[in-house]
């Protein structure tokens, strides 16, 4: 699951980040955002509501993050 | 008046806080474990500082499901004190008892020091015992404290009188230099500065005391003792 | 991975495997004599991190007998997990330095964050509340990014775990020098307060009784940290590594909570943290302590990975886990103590009347070794020893006063040199005041922590001017332990132990062990003639990188005792009006100083000569003019001369100095002569002052921010405002170019 | 670009979160680890070596981390 800050919100970190890009000689990096991959190991049953829930009720909070959901199975 | 200190696995500003109320102020506390389910008996609500579940994910997300939780939401539905510091109002803020967010401090690090901090609304239960626009030097030790909320939030905080503390040199980048917040009814606090660090000369200076003494005085009022 | 790709006895006999493992051909050959067999893999792997000198001193035990180590007020010695001084009234405090250089240098954050983590496990282990932690770190020169990078992070990783646990970081020391370049220092230090009935030692008595292992999960991380503490870094050190540990101080604070609990219970036999070499040193120190034996049935040890072999699970340093010695029948009773905390007790083994570690894995005896053989029979080694050429070409020179052609500017210089630059960029980032005990916060010369319901606090610190030990290891010993006695005596407080971080270059190098020796010699002399007892400590050596040793470092971390809170006393002036005195006697000595370091690169000469006697007497009169009330602010002069110590009297106080100097400017400002003191004295007491301390009035704090001093033949006048833009701004600059 | 943390590398976050899923009554977890989203705006003539450089000298640690690029064009 990608969790990603929302446009309106200033990433401190990124803002750093493209400091120091910038800093160590690249050029043209135009922005830099930094967000949360979180990957989940759950039981076969589990549904993609259920993870929705996950979401909604602890991984993501919705104030200033986006989500999205990429389900698969392990090889 | 007695306060419960609400204890989460890795708050770590639990004994200070029940020591500048127990022993600075004199008032009755207790420690209430997060596994427990009831606040009966209890005028004031603490939560202290420290890192609820290591701050792990983000600060004081974990914590807002522990089984205290329920019991701190219906105490502040019936009006009564909650104040939370640092860790606290991160709790507050991500439980949904506060409006907006903490996010990492503008340059990315952590900070301890003594600010100056600017009363905004000395008519709150917590600020009554302050002038109006005083300015007092309370510690600050957070690396999220950079309050953020959307612009209509921001007016509604404003316009209610809900911002009860700002920083007169913003160290975090939090906005209109936002220090602590009171919800709507005013009667739940969250701020980043630690009042119960500023109780004692000894340890540099007593201005976060009469935060506390303002809980007690609204109590003595508003408390019923059966 | 697997079992069966292990080498076999004779495979590791043929192939020198061992000889990876960092045993020599005769500690091989011992270990099977010990055993009376050739050992297999796992079994080998137990002996190579026991025999490491990172646990078993073999090369510095021989040095270390030189320490004075008992006392009127020591009730642990060396030998626990931390030593312990008796502070009276039945109440102790408890406390050890511990190094993490290795693992800092390849991974900062990670490095430093799993150090502090180590220290405090020290601590809490032997039933001690863990109230305030201190480091001291070495980093090369701060205008390389590589060195910027290093700095930042290990000083956000020493945040990172500190303030998350909710233990106060209140001093430490910080300096920067090209010969740290390629190894970096980390040592972390740990205070813990105690009551007497509840002091605790890692033993594993009574037979039957049962082995429970509390924490965090096993992992293959850090396997053979231990071994790699104990080599030098070589260009392949980033191969060579084993899996970075990363610390979890979350899980730390439960562990510390639970186990203080479990303290209190009489179930309970002993206990001790699983540190370097993680279950092996642990099971075999305990075992070995008591003279007892243990089964371990590795099937029962949690694994946060799968498939781990039995020398995997042995030597994997894990972080934030105990081993616990339980009273038959009574597991049940410490488990629901850690289960509250969030945490589980697992029972892995049991105490037996064999003196073996037997370890069983799927049935089999994995391994099965006498624990005297791993925790006492190491090889003990006298090392050659040779004094280093550089030493005598040093002892040959004639001593020189530098030139100074602008002493404003050169002043300004020094302030901004960033060893000596206000380290307020550092200790910010540390929460200092959690615990609300902090009555003197990191800024003064030592911090000091009250302790609650009582009238005392203590005063701690750490120190080595480890450039005047390159010069002269015996001298330079000497200095540190009389530095760091200077620091404390100058809060207040009567220093009552010491530990000891020893943090050297390759001891195989006979120029390397003289240094070591001849530096533990000076610190002991020091230490019998300050009173103060060496109660534990840390060795680290081979700190080299590409050959090139590191400045011999031998780290002092103190702890002294302040009787009333009327006696706690920082370096800062109070007052305007109050009369500066200046305490001990200034030489021209410019070895190995700041000024030489800022004009020549590099450090020559000899090191600042030093009077014990005359030490101690200073010490003691300046004590007894603080515990009489006449003090309003000590600070001891120290790196830098005057030039550092006179403004930072004034920094942050709004006030100035007059002062008047009748000799030689340069020598006046610049010299590093020891055991000198700056203080001020209300001027209703300068007389009565003057009388006790034989110490020479300069001038007096001014209410003007301006630094005035008067030599013979000039005048100077500096804004004090200017002055500490230049000192506080130093470090900052460096570190905002990195981002 | 996508950070994680090694394999044999311990991920507390992941630990802590998983527990408070559990808490939340979401069974069936059996294993989370937390990584970063790393979102770079470039130049159109940033190669993917260039930004392998940036991860490898400032954006990843690569004692504990590995990571994966994706590139793409802004719609
Ligand atoms: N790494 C550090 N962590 C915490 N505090 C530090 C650190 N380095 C320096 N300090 C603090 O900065 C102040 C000045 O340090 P230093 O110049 O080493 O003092 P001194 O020379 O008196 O020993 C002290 O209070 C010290 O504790
Ligand atoms: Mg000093």
């Amino acid at each position: 699951m990608y969790v990603t800050l929302r446009e309106s919100v200033l990433d401190p970190q990124g803002v750093a980040v493209k400091g120091g890009l910038e800093h160590l000689g690249f050029a043209g990096v135009e922005s830099v955002r930094i967000g949360k991959v979180i990957e989940l190991q759950v039981a076969d049953d589990t549904t993609e509501n259920m993870v929705k829930e996950m979401c909604e009720k602890l991984l993501v909070n919705t104030v200033i993050e986006n989500y999205e959901i990429e389900m698969g199975v392990l090889a | 008046m007695k306060f419960a200190v609400i204890v989460f696995p890795g708050s770590n500003c639990d004994l200070d806080m029940y020591h500048a109320v127990k022993d600075v102020l004199g008032e009755e506390a207790e420690y209430v474990f997060h596994t427990e389910t009831s606040l009966e008996g209890f005028d004031g609500v603490l939560l202290p500082g420290g890192f609820s579940y290591g701050d792990y994910l983000r600060c004081g997300s974990i914590a807002q499901f522990s089984p205290i939780m329920a019991e701190v939401k219906r105490f502040a539905e019936e009006g009564r004190p909650v104040l939370g510091v640092c860790n606290g109002f991160q709790v507050l803020v991500e439980a949904g008892l506060l409006p907006g967010v903490l996010m990492r401090n503008r340059d990315l690090k952590f900070m301890c020091k003594t600010v100056d901090l600017v009363v905004e609304n000395n008519e709150t239960m917590f600020t009554s015992e302050y002038a109006a626009q005083e300015t007092i030097r309370v510690p600050i030790a957070h690396g999220e404290g950079n309050y953020y909320c959307d612009d209509a939030t921001l007016a509604a905080l404003k316009a209610n009188g809900q911002i009860a503390f700002t920083y007169k040199e913003n160290p975090n980048g939090s906005v209109e230099n936002i220090a602590g917040i009171t919800n709507e009814a005013g009667n739940v606090l969250g701020m980043m500065p630690h009042p119960e660090r500023a109780v004692e000369a000894l340890l540099g200076g007593e201005d976060g005391k009469r935060l506390f003494t303002s809980i007690v005085k609204w109590g003595a009022r508003h408390v019923t003792y059966n | 991975m697997l079992l069966t790709t292990e080498p076999t006895a004779t495979q590791i006999r043929d192939e020198r495997i061992y000889a990876t493992m960092g045993l020599s051909d005769d500690e091989y050959a011992l270990v099977v004599s010990l055993l009376g067999r050739e050992p297999n893999y796992t079994e080998i792997g137990l002996f190579s991190v026991m025999w490491s000198e990172h646990c078993s001193y073999k090369n510095s035990k021989p040095v270390l007998r030189k320490f004075p180590t008992t006392g009127k007020h020591v009730l642990q010695g060396p030998g626990e997990g931390a030593g312990i001084v008796d502070i009276g009234d039945g109440q102790a405090v408890a406390f050890k330095i511990e190094s993490h250089n290795h693992p800092s240098a390849i991974e900062p954050y990670q490095g430093a964050a799993t150090g502090v983590g180590g220290i405090i496990r020290d601590i809490f282990s032997m039933g001690a509340r863990p109230i305030a932690l201190l480091n001291s770190l070495r980093f090369g020169d701060l205008n390389e990014s590589r060195v910027k990078h290093l700095f930042g992070h290990v000083v956000s990783g020493i945040a990172g775990y500190g303030n998350c646990v909710g233990i106060p970081t209140v001093g430490g020391e910080v300096a920067f020098d090209p010969a740290y370049s390629g190894n970096p220092l980390v040592n972390a230090m740990c205070v813990g307060f105690i009551r007497h009935e509840d002091i605790q030692k890692g033993i594993a008595e009574g037979v039957g009784n049962s082995v429970m292992y509390v924490g965090a999960t096993t992992g293959r991380d850090g396997i053979h940290g231990a071994t790699f503490a104990s080599e030098e870094l070589g260009e392949d050190a980033d191969e060579k590594r084993p899996a970075v540990q990363v610390g979890d101080p979350f899980m730390e604070k439960l562990l510390i909570e639970a186990c203080l609990e479990v303290i209190k219970h009489p179930a309970l036999v002993g206990i001790q943290d699983m540190g370097a070499a993680g279950l092996t040193s642990s099971s075999a120190e305990m075992a070995s302590k008591a003279g007892m034996g243990i089964e371990m049935n590795l099937d029962l040890v949690p694994q946060r990975e799968t498939g781990m072999t039995p020398y995997e699970m042995m030597l994997s340093e894990s972080q934030e886990r105990m081993l616990l010695v339980v009273k038959a029948g009574h597991e049940d009773e410490i488990e629901a103590i850690v289960t509250k905390w969030g945490l589980h007790a697992v029972k892995v083994g049991e105490v037996i009347e064999e003196k073996v570690l037997r370890l069983v894995h799927q049935g089999e005896v994995a391994a099965e070794v006498p624990v005297d053989a791993l925790a006492e029979d190491a090889p003990v080694y006298h090392k050659p020893s040779k004094v280093p050429a550089y030493y005598e070409a040093f002892q040959a020179m004639e001593p020189v006063t530098p030139v100074v052609e602008d002493v404003m500017a050169t002043w300004k210089d020094v302030l901004a040199m960033p060893s000596i630059a206000s380290k307020r960029w550092v200790y910010e980032q540390y929460d200092h005041m959690v615990q609300t005990s902090t009555v003197v916060a990191p800024g003064s010369d030592a911090a000091v922590i009250r302790i609650r319901e009582t009238e005392k606090s203590l005063a701690m610190t750490t120190d080595c001017n480890a450039k005047y030990v390159y010069l002269d290891p015996r001298v330079g010993g000497a200095i540190a332990v009389a530095e760091a006695a200077r620091n404390i005596v100058a809060s207040g407080a009567e220093p009552l132990a010491l530990t000891d971080c020893l943090n050297f270059g390759s001891p195989d190098k006979p120029e390397g062990f003289w240094q070591l020796d001849q530096a533990v010699e000076g610190m002991a002399e020091a230490c019998r003639t300050l009173d103060t007892p060496v109660i534990g400590g840390n060795v680290s050596l081979y700190n080299e990188s590409n050959g090139q040793a590191i400045y011999p470092t031998p780290v002092v971390g103190m702890v002294g005792l302040i009787e009333k809170p009327e006696h706690i006393t920082t370096s800062f002036a109070k007052q305007a009006g109050d009369v500066v005195f200046l305490l001990g006697e200034t030489k021209a000595e410019f070895g190995g100083s700041a000024l030489q370091m800022l004009q020549d690169g590099k450090v020559s000469g000899h090191a600042p000569t030093l009077d014990l006697e005359e030490e101690r007497q200073t010490q003691k009169v300046l004590l007894h003019a603080i515990r009489e009330g006449l003090v309003t602010a000590a600070h001891d002069v120290s790196e830098g001369g005057l030039a550092a110590a006179l403004p930072e009297l004034v920094f942050g106080t709004g006030f100035g100095m007059d002062v008047t100097i009748d000799t030689d400017l340069v020598t006046a400002l610049f010299s590093e002569s020891q055991s000198r003191f700056l203080v001020t004295v209300d001027k209703a007491h300068a007389e009565s002052f003057a009388r006790m301390t034989n110490g020479t009035a300069i001038g007096t704090v001014t209410e003007a921010p301006t630094l005035v001093v008067r030599a013979s033949d000039r005048l100077i006048e500096m804004d004090v405002k200017e002055l500490e833009r230049v000192w506080e701004g130093a470090i900052p600059c460096y570190m905002t170019s990195e981002a």
